[in-house]
């Protein structure tokens, strides 16, 4: 046998554009290490708020569709469902990081709590509509809308530092 | 304009040849040119085509370096054992567009072919039903 | 009044057949996220999967031959397989976001967990596979496709400003708070699900199977250049719907269930059922032409008999195949990785990946060799060098962007 | 009879006569016989098949800016008759100087 390391250019090129894309989804697909700088921690509050904001308003249009009778059952509780299930992996992904400063503790306090609304109001919603209970449906949908007031005035917050 | 370099009488190997689908005289897809033997001759001055060689075997040597060994203890974990199929030139009638055999291709290129009818298609219930070519 | 019938049908399974899962995900995540301002993307890639699949059906009709039969002939044994490997990984993963997406569109329908449809999937893609003869099943989910078009009726129901979303059109830039490289992220995401690869491939090998000639080239042509430019409009449709419901309310399309709710804000329960069933058929016919696309792929590649339309027993390996590219499918889909995830990073590894299956399609569709006169014509190449340029440009920009962005978060 | 594999000239390092590389033997040119045989006439060497299995037979018009790309990336190719073959070891020795080898083999060879 011989060695024949000539691998064509175009060989070398779709090898290594195999194994470019393969590594560029394996780091792309990670998750950023912990927030280390205050810099850091904002931007993982915005990044949350972000997230937490969609899945509210994701769960109060569902509700509105539901009143208006605009949808049937098995897809909106679908579509809280998923939303529910973001709100709470946003909380609890927020919750395990640490804030670096006292500095961030109010903030941190405070999207902890729009979190857990969220993802209480969305389960609320979710039950009231399998069941057909309008009235605590419409209950959810407000506590949700505040809490996407809420949320919005953390993003302006953020948005002014 | 007919380049020089592709007239009937003057062909590249890699070009021409090798890669190529083998058709045998059934028609049936063989597999594809994957390596082409030379021999000399007592009287020969250059070496001359003696045979094509198919069956992933024979793909190998043809990949080279680390994909090629990956591909050789690939097979040899598969249990694919007794080396490429070997058709003499004699019975290739031509290379271009596509390479096509005087005869039948030997059993030997139908072995993964038959034994997956034998233990897994063939098995399924419609196997043998084909499309009807006007619906 | 047959050919009317066979030219109707062609061209609304082309209009049903442009959109699949990757389509639906990438044009309304980028419609809530971006509104209207990558809406310029959608006519780029439609011109391109045009151009691109009208010359792999010219080379298969006049040639008789499908592409990974070229690749293989023309890159060589050792380069063909390089390509084979990375086009049949790209064309794995379409599969599995395509699976994952026929499931969440029966959970949408049923409120059953999506993991637990995957497996009946699995078995009903198979049996169509196996049973129902190739232009039925293309016909079936291509106009079953088109209920898709709700998506458009949709949005002239929820009356929007059209003013504004054409002007969102005209401003090509990130809206307030994004950056740019995520704003060209997003464009290489919906370049990429417009022309995604599968769809080449999938559609050279079936002119091959169905035995076209010159004659039928035309109908081809004309199937591919009003189907899939209408196909594009719904694309833009489904842009412009999340473009008027979701932007405002800052929600982000996260789910296939949020893709359906302009919808059913537009249109009601009958609007969100027929959406729903244009949602299967879509992603269940590209889950059909994906696994046989990567069958096709490796038997072209190792000179193997195959088609769908030949009985399985005569195309043992072909099958073995198709079979287990979508067992594995399967399996991918089961990690219980979520398959909107999956989908995104299949239609940008398409579109990175595009130069392996357009390049040689653009030089076999030159060579007089095998098409004699029906060789690219001066306007055909001047645009198709274009859009090779273009193609190796994204497909070097999108790891960098991908990696920089965190994959567009 | 001795036999070797296309496969196994694929590759081979090619030298001239004074030990310049010309890259690696990337094709095997035949001719067809009187008895319908085909007999090796030379090999094609150069750094690279890919653009020489594309661009090549003359059949192919690609447009301007494909056909300058093809056309550099075939710049380096160059045909090597057998009778110019001084060694056939796992380097290839030619007999004659790199610049007298010629692009086509029907530069040299009008047999």
């Amino acid at each position: 046998m011989f060695a024949k390391s000539a691998a064509g250019p175009s060989a070398r090129l779709a090898v290594g554009l195999a194994a470019g894309l393969a590594v560029a989804a394996a780091a792309a697909g990670c998750v950023p290490g912990p927030a280390l700088t205050a810099e850091g921690y904002h931007r993982h509050v915005e990044q949350s708020a972000t997230a937490l904001l969609s899945a509210v308003r994701t769960g109060t249009l569902a509700a509105r569709l539901a009143e208006e009778g605009r949808a049937f059952g098995p897809a909106l509780d679908t579509a809280v469902s998923g939303a529910e299930d973001d709100a709470r992996s946003v909380a609890d992904t927020f919750a395990s990081r640490q804030p670096p400063t006292p500095g961030e503790d109010a903030v941190r306090d405070r999207l902890t709590g729009l979190a857990d609304n969220a993802g209480d109001g969305l389960g609320d919603l979710r039950i009231a509509l399998r069941r057909g209970d309008d009235a605590t449906a419409r209950q959810a949908a407000g506590d949700l809308a505040d809490t996407a007031q809420s949320l919005e005035a953390v993003l302006a917050a953020e948005a002014r530092r | 304009m007919p380049d020089p370099d592709t007239t009937v009488e003057v062909l590249r190997l890699g070009f021409a040849a090798l890669d190529r689908q083998i058709y045998d005289s059934d028609d049936r897809p063989v597999g594809k040119v994957d390596d082409i033997e030379l021999a000399w001759g007592e009287a020969d001055t250059a070496p001359r085509v003696s045979a094509v060689l198919t069956d992933t075997a024979a793909l190998g040597p043809r990949l080279s370096g680390r994909l090629g060994r990956a591909w050789a203890a690939f097979l040899r974990r598969a249990g694919a054992g007794g080396g490429p199929v070997r058709i003499p030139i004699g019975s290739v009638v031509e290379f271009r567009p596509a390479t096509r055999l005087s005869m039948r291709a030997p059993a030997r290129v139908w072995a993964a072919e038959d034994w997956l009818r034998e233990h897994v298609i063939g098995r399924i219930p419609g196997a043998g039903r084909a499309d009807d070519p006007g619906q | 009044m047959k050919r009317v019938l066979a030219f109707t049908l062609g061209f609304l399974t082309a209009i049903g057949g442009f959109l699949d899962v990757g389509d639906l995900v990438a044009n309304s995540l980028v419609g809530a996220r971006f509104g209207m301002s990558l809406a310029w993307v959608l006519p780029v890639g439609v011109v391109g999967a045009a151009l691109f699949t009208e010359m792999s059906a010219r080379v298969s009709a006049i040639s008789g031959r499908a592409t990974f039969d070229l690749v293989r002939e023309r890159m060589g044994a050792r380069a063909g397989l390089a390509n084979l490997l990375a086009s049949y990984t790209i064309t794995l993963l379409t599969l599995a976001a395509e699976i994952g997406g026929v499931a969440l569109a029966l959970e949408i329908a049923t409120s059953v967990h999506y993991l637990l449809w995957v497996p009946v999937v699995l078995v009903l893609v198979w049996i169509v596979l196996w049973r129902l003869p190739f232009q039925a099943m293309e016909q079936t989910y291509g106009l079953l496709g088109l209920a898709l078009v709700a998506f458009g009726v949709a949005l002239w129901q929820l009356g929007p400003d059209w003013g504004a979303l054409l002007g969102g059109a005209l401003h090509p830039a990130p809206p307030p708070g994004e950056d740019w490289p995520t704003w060209w992220y997003y464009a290489i995401a919906v370049f990429g699900a417009a022309m995604t690869p599968y769809t080449v491939l999938f559609f050279s090998s079936s002119g091959v199977e169905e035995g076209w000639t010159k004659k039928d080239l035309g109908q081809a042509r004309t199937n591919v250049f009003i189907g899939f430019p209408l196909g594009g409009l719904l694309a833009l449709a489904v842009m412009a719907c999340a473009a008027v419901v979701f932007m405002p309310a800052a929600i982000q399309v996260e789910h296939l269930s949020q893709v359906a709710l302009p919808v059913a804000a537009g249109l009601g329960r009958i609007g969100l059922a027929v959406v729903i069933v244009g949602l299967f058929a879509a992603t269940f016919g590209a889950a059909l032409e994906a696994a046989l696309a990567a069958g096709y792929s490796v038997s072209q590649y190792f000179g193997w008999a195959w088609g769908k339309a030949r009985a399985p027993a005569s195309a043992p390996r072909f099958h073995s195949a198709v079979l287990l590219t979508l067992l594995l499918g399967t399996a991918v889909i089961l990690t219980s990785l979520d398959p909107i995830k999956v989908t995104e990073y299949s239609i940008v590894l398409s579109a990175a990946a595009l130069p392996l299956t357009y390049l040689p399609i653009l030089i076999v569709a030159n060579d007089r060799d095998y098409l004699g006169e029906h060789v690219n014509s001066r306007v055909t190449n001047a645009l198709a060098t274009g859009y090779l340029v273009l193609v190796l440009v994204v497909s070097v920009a999108t790891l960098p962007l991908m990696v920089y962005t965190k994959a567009g978060q | 009879m001795p036999t070797i594999l296309v496969s196994d000239l694929l590759g081979r390092e090619v030298r001239d006569s004074r030990g310049t590389a010309l890259g690696r033997v990337q094709d095997v040119v035949v001719r067809r016989t009187a008895d319908g045989g085909y007999e090796v006439v030379g090999l094609v060497t150069g750094r690279s098949s890919v653009a020489g299995r594309w661009g090549y037979g003359g059949s192919l018009a690609p447009p301007p800016l494909l056909r300058a790309v093809l056309r550099r990336l075939r710049a380096h190719e160059r045909y090597l008759r057998w009778d110019h073959i001084a060694e056939l070891g796992e380097t290839v020795r030619t007999s004659v100087p790199g610049e007298r080898l010629g692009r086509r083999w029907s530069d040299v060879d009008p047999a």
